[in-house]
């Protein structure tokens, strides 16, 4: 095993890692607001890492850049609907509906 | 006549309608027009086909320039001839007709703009059915028939156009199953390349089993058709002529294509003995309960029922699991002549209905008195094409009858023959109520102008239908083109 | 037992539960949900079988398309009548009924595959021997714009006439407004931004899944979609609104990529055969007819998806 | 006796159409049809493709791959259509469940 090997491995299990405490805290927390902050936070970080530790097996510097495009894309989607998906359960929340009028 | 043979015909049977689909698409308003163009275009096709197959035997060109298994061919025997035929007839006749309801409009509706792809589309995806040589390719040209009926449908309902979707959606899975079986199992879908390489072995079977089982739901053969009088009896007449004189007839066409081209080994006395039972309950149930029906389109609809149910005796008598009788070409022979004379006879019918509808509104057999003296071409019209749903002579429901009742009685399956009679009888019943009820009193019946022009269409239909009983050697002729081989032998 | 085979039976696992909760789910909302995932594991599915233009097909449009329909339509339902996806129930009988038809079908598919010979090429010895003949150096890509290229002109007809079908069920008062609902996004929300940051994006990478697709995994359906997505959420960010769909131009634009097709075929049946592509012309004509594609594909699936028009206007 | 890969997805696909079937005739309500319909499609396409994987020494075989693309955007169509029917049948009716299979709700 070389070196390159070696830092796929760490940082795709670190990235996996991170994956399943997401999905762990989706599970476990107990509104949307916060099951958000786990998966936003987790997922993104995991995605990143696991993008990271294959880029060492990447032939050319234009497969690096391809999993840096899917990295930023889905951290851009899940950002946005993150803040949509925010915004929708705030609409639902009984105290702030009175306010907020009919939609 | 050579010359014919240069020309791409299968081609542009499909092609051209393809064409105009688009067309249609773009030309908006002016949309209803073009089948003056394209109608003619394709019967002249029709016709060079059919000279084409007569003079020089079944056709066959590979698309593209690849040759199967890798491409896709076309090809024509008598049997697509025919019905490329049929179709080259009904499809403009139904399209004139249907003018009025989906073209006079000055402003664009959602009929006047949707009828006329869909019609189009539906007629490339017959003729790609007729001329088809490929199951895959059967396979989406049936999903694009499908669509088009299904929109069809929706016109009259939507109840009904999801109750046909669900038959058919599951028609079209069991079918695509079959076909992944069959190339899983000789790496081709090729008909001719099929019927050489594959044994009846299990997957076979079963690849047999579910695609006809997905073709029988489209088809609408009993049990299985519950979904077709209310599709087909409250759709817009024109539609209505399509959906029971082709688009049925599409998937029973794949149907024969499949037992007695590809795989006519597999065909078992079981197999043949259920397809010709269930014929046989189709035949009476759908006579029975079309004598119930208050109204004439459901009425016609429920004969559609019934009439289906006679194309699937070709399986008992023509006995393909019993090879080749003396009889057999022309039990099959008459199975398909009643396809193409029921078509006529039905346009004819759903056509004539429809006039009555516009004349007086509605279609209540009850209070449809003495509608013969003011439509009397229109009742000459349903008359004379209820005489070929009925099988009486002279008429081509007639002429298939007699070749299916010969067939029944030289094999000695009296069931067949006696259920035969039986259906014909209870046609008499069922069709004897409205002509009854039209011939009625003795006033003339107040109603809405219809033009002559427009009621010499079903007549011209019906008259056809009655025609090809008359003059019932070219067709038959014909049809031995390419006869499948497990027929052949049978053949005087 | 190989690590590869404990994967693949992982996988097999999972694809089978989500299956059963996607369908005997009693929440309409979670069973299209599990639908989704199972669409994405069935990607990851076909990336093992060696098929990465389906694995991309599949995540498109098996799963993504297919999945904004249903949750439109659910979403529509809730709205529109109140009806939350509960089932009429079925008595036990009829259930088992159905449970043992469901295993019949399995079970004899199952024991065909068994009896199938295992080893058998299928057709990869003849598509390896006329690939250098089809222009493109991608097999699927050769037999969908050339073996087969019959095939596929046919079923962008039918991807067209299911947009005419789903037009044919406008209300007649209603004919040629705007498809779908109005949107109502806020300008300055963060949808806007994202709806402003992506399509210059998803264009670039359209036309790359397009120019890819000859010589790689990639085609003019697997970018249409992407196109139609971006569309979409260009729609819903409130940045553009759908076009009407009595429109000359939209309606040239959705035939154009099925007319480019066609006009090629018959060209091709003028010098010989129908669809019938010159070797040295191949290539130019197969990204002739996929970018043509591609834009006509895009815009019927956005239209697809957007559906009749729901208000007057 | 150890499964080859294409075998063993083949009866996942086999397993597929099964649970779609069953969830095709048990659910009436006509977008859990539509669901479940796509659940056997993909089935099905599945069933397809895997067995053209039997021999994995030659390579996929590209031509079901073509076909299943095909199938997908077939399928596609279709549901496009169902969904289109399922919604204005509700707006109808009420309720997105064919008038002769309501019965009561669970």
């Amino acid at each position: 095993m070389n070196l390159a090997e070696a830092f796929t491995i760490l940082f795709v299990v670190a990235g996996i890692f991170f994956f399943v405490a997401g999905t762990v805290g989706l599970l476990r927390f107990p509104d949307t607001h916060t099951r958000l902050h786990a998966l936003t936070k987790a997922d993104n970080l995991g995605l990143g890492l696991i993008a990271f530790g294959l880029a060492f097996r990447m032939p050319d510097v234009w497969g690096v850049a391809k999993l840096g495009l899917v990295w930023l894309l889905a951290v851009l989607a899940a950002a946005t609907v993150a803040q949509l998906v925010a915004r929708a359960a705030l609409d639902r929340l009984p105290d702030l509906d009175e306010k907020g009028g009919a939609r | 006549m050579g010359a014919l043979l240069t020309l791409p015909l299968l081609e542009l049977t499909v092609g051209l309608p393809l064409a105009a689909t688009l067309l249609a698409i773009v030309s908006g308003r002016f949309s209803s027009g073009l089948v003056l163009g394209i109608g003619p275009a394709m019967l002249a096709l029709a016709v060079l086909l059919c000279l084409a197959v007569g003079s020089h035997g079944p056709l066959e060109v590979a698309v593209g320039g690849w040759a199967v298994p890798l491409g896709i061919a076309l090809g024509a025997d008598g049997l697509s001839a025919v019905f490329v035929m049929t179709g080259a007839i009904i499809m403009p006749a139904v399209a004139l007709f249907a003018r009025r309801a989906f073209g006079s409009d000055p402003a664009e509706t959602t009929q006047s703009f949707t009828f006329w792809p869909l019609f189009f589309a539906m007629w490339a995806a017959l003729n790609a059915i007729f001329v088809g040589r490929d199951l895959f390719n059967f396979y989406v040209a049936l999903e694009l028939l499908t669509l088009t009926a299904v929109a069809m449908v929706a016109y009259g309902g939507t109840a009904a156009a999801l109750r046909y979707m669900i038959f058919a959606l599951m028609g079209s899975l069991a079918y695509m199953t079959g076909v992944a079986l069959l190339y899983a199992s000789a790496a081709t879908l090729d008909i001719g390349l099929l019927s050489e390489a594959i044994e009846p072995d299990r997957a076979v079977v079963l690849a047999g089993g579910l695609m006809t089982a997905g073709l029988l739901a489209k088809t609408a053969l009993f049990p299985l058709h519950a979904w077709l009088p209310p599709a087909h009896g409250n759709a817009p007449a024109p539609a209505s002529a399509l959906l029971s004189a082709l688009v049925v007839k599409a998937s029973f066409f794949i149907i024969v294509r499949i037992w007695f081209h590809v795989m006519p080994d597999a065909q078992s006395p079981w197999l043949v003995q259920t397809l010709g039972l269930l014929g046989a309950c189709a035949v009476i149930y759908g006579s029975l309960l079309a004598i119930r029906q208050g109204r004439l389109k459901l009425v016609i609809a429920y004969s559609t029922v019934a009439q289906i149910g006679y194309l699937f005796f070709i399986f008992p008598l023509a006995d393909g699991s019993a090879f080749a009788l003396p009889w057999a070409a022309g039990a099959w022979t008459g199975g398909i002549f009643h396809a193409l004379s029921h078509a006529f006879a039905k346009a004819a019918l759903f056509l004539a209905a429809g006039l009555i509808i516009e004349a007086l509104g509605h279609d209540r057999i009850a209070d449809m008195k003495g509608i013969a003296r003011a439509l009397p071409m229109t009742m000459a019209a349903f008359g004379l094409a209820a005489l070929s749903i009925m099988g009486l002579p002279p008429s081509g429901g007639f002429m298939a009858k007699y070749l299916m009742l010969t067939s029944a009685l030289a094999g000695g399956q009296i069931f067949y023959a006696l259920v035969m009679i039986a259906g014909g009888l209870l046609a008499v019943i069922y069709l004897f109520r409205p002509l009854n009820a039209a011939f009625a009193g003795s006033h003339v019946p107040e109603i809405a102008p219809v033009p002559k022009a427009r009621q010499t269409i079903p007549l011209a239909l019906a008259l056809i239908a009655t025609i090809i009983g008359l003059a019932s050697s070219i067709p038959y002729q014909f049809l031995q083109i390419g006869l499948p081989e497990v027929l052949e032998g049978g053949t005087e | 037992m190989t690590a590869a085979f404990v994967f693949d039976a992982m996988l097999c696992l999972l694809l089978v539960g989500t299956a059963v909760s996607a369908v005997a789910g009693r929440d309409l909302f979670a069973s299209i949900a599990f639908f989704v995932t199972y669409g994405i594991l069935i990607g990851l599915a076909w990336l093992r079988l060696g098929a990465v233009d389906v694995a991309l097909a599949e995540a498109a449009i098996g799963a993504g398309l297919t999945g904004v329909l249903l949750i439109g339509a659910w979403s529509m339902l809730q709205r529109r009548c109140g009806d939350g996806g509960n089932d009429p129930a079925m008595p036990v009988l009829p259930k088992l009924a159905a449970a043992a038809v469901s295993v019949t079908v399995t079970g004899m598919l199952a024991l065909a595959v068994l009896a199938l010979p295992v080893g058998a090429p299928g057709l990869v010895p003849l598509v390896t021997e006329n690939l250098s003949e089809s222009g493109v150096g991608n097999p699927v890509t050769a037999v969908l714009l050339n073996f087969r290229a019959y095939d596929t002109l046919m079923e962008s007809i039918v991807l067209l006439i299911a947009l005419v079908a789903v037009w044919a069920l406008t209300p007649k008062e209603l004919w040629g407004g705007v498809p779908g609902l109005r949107q109502h996004a806020r300008p300055d929300g963060v949808l806007a931004t994202f709806g402003r940051l992506l399509p210059p994006l998803g264009l670039v990478v359209a036309v790359y899944v397009v120019w890819a697709g000859s010589e790689m995994p990639g085609g003019a359906f697997q970018a249409g979609t992407i196109l139609a997505a971006v569309w979409l959420l260009v729609v819903m960010a409130g940045i553009a609104e759908e076009p009407r769909m009595s429109s000359r131009l939209l309606r040239l634009a959705l035939v154009v990529g099925p007319a480019v097709f066609l006009g090629v075929g018959l060209v091709g049946a003028a010098f010989g055969s129908f669809l019938g592509l010159p070797v040295d012309f191949a290539k130019a004509l197969i990204l002739a007819i996929e970018f043509a594609l591609t834009f006509s594909i895009a815009v019927t699936l956005a239209l697809l998806v957007a559906g009749t028009p729901r208000e007057g206007t | 006796m150890m499964l080859s890969t294409a075998t063993l997805y083949a009866l996942c696909g086999a397993a597929m159409i099964g649970i779609g079937v069953y969830g095709f005739i048990v659910r009436a309500h006509l977008l859990r049809r539509v669901l479940a319909f796509n659940v056997i499609g993909s089935g099905v396409f599945l069933f397809l493709g895997a067995l053209g994987y039997r021999a994995p020494q030659a390579g996929a075989d590209p031509v079901p791959h073509a076909l299943i693309i095909t199938g997908i955007v077939v399928a596609l169509s279709l549901t496009a259509l169902a969904v289109a029917l399922v919604l204005k049948h509700a707006e109808e009716a009420g309720r997105a469940v064919l008038p002769e299979e309501d019965r009561e709700e669970t």
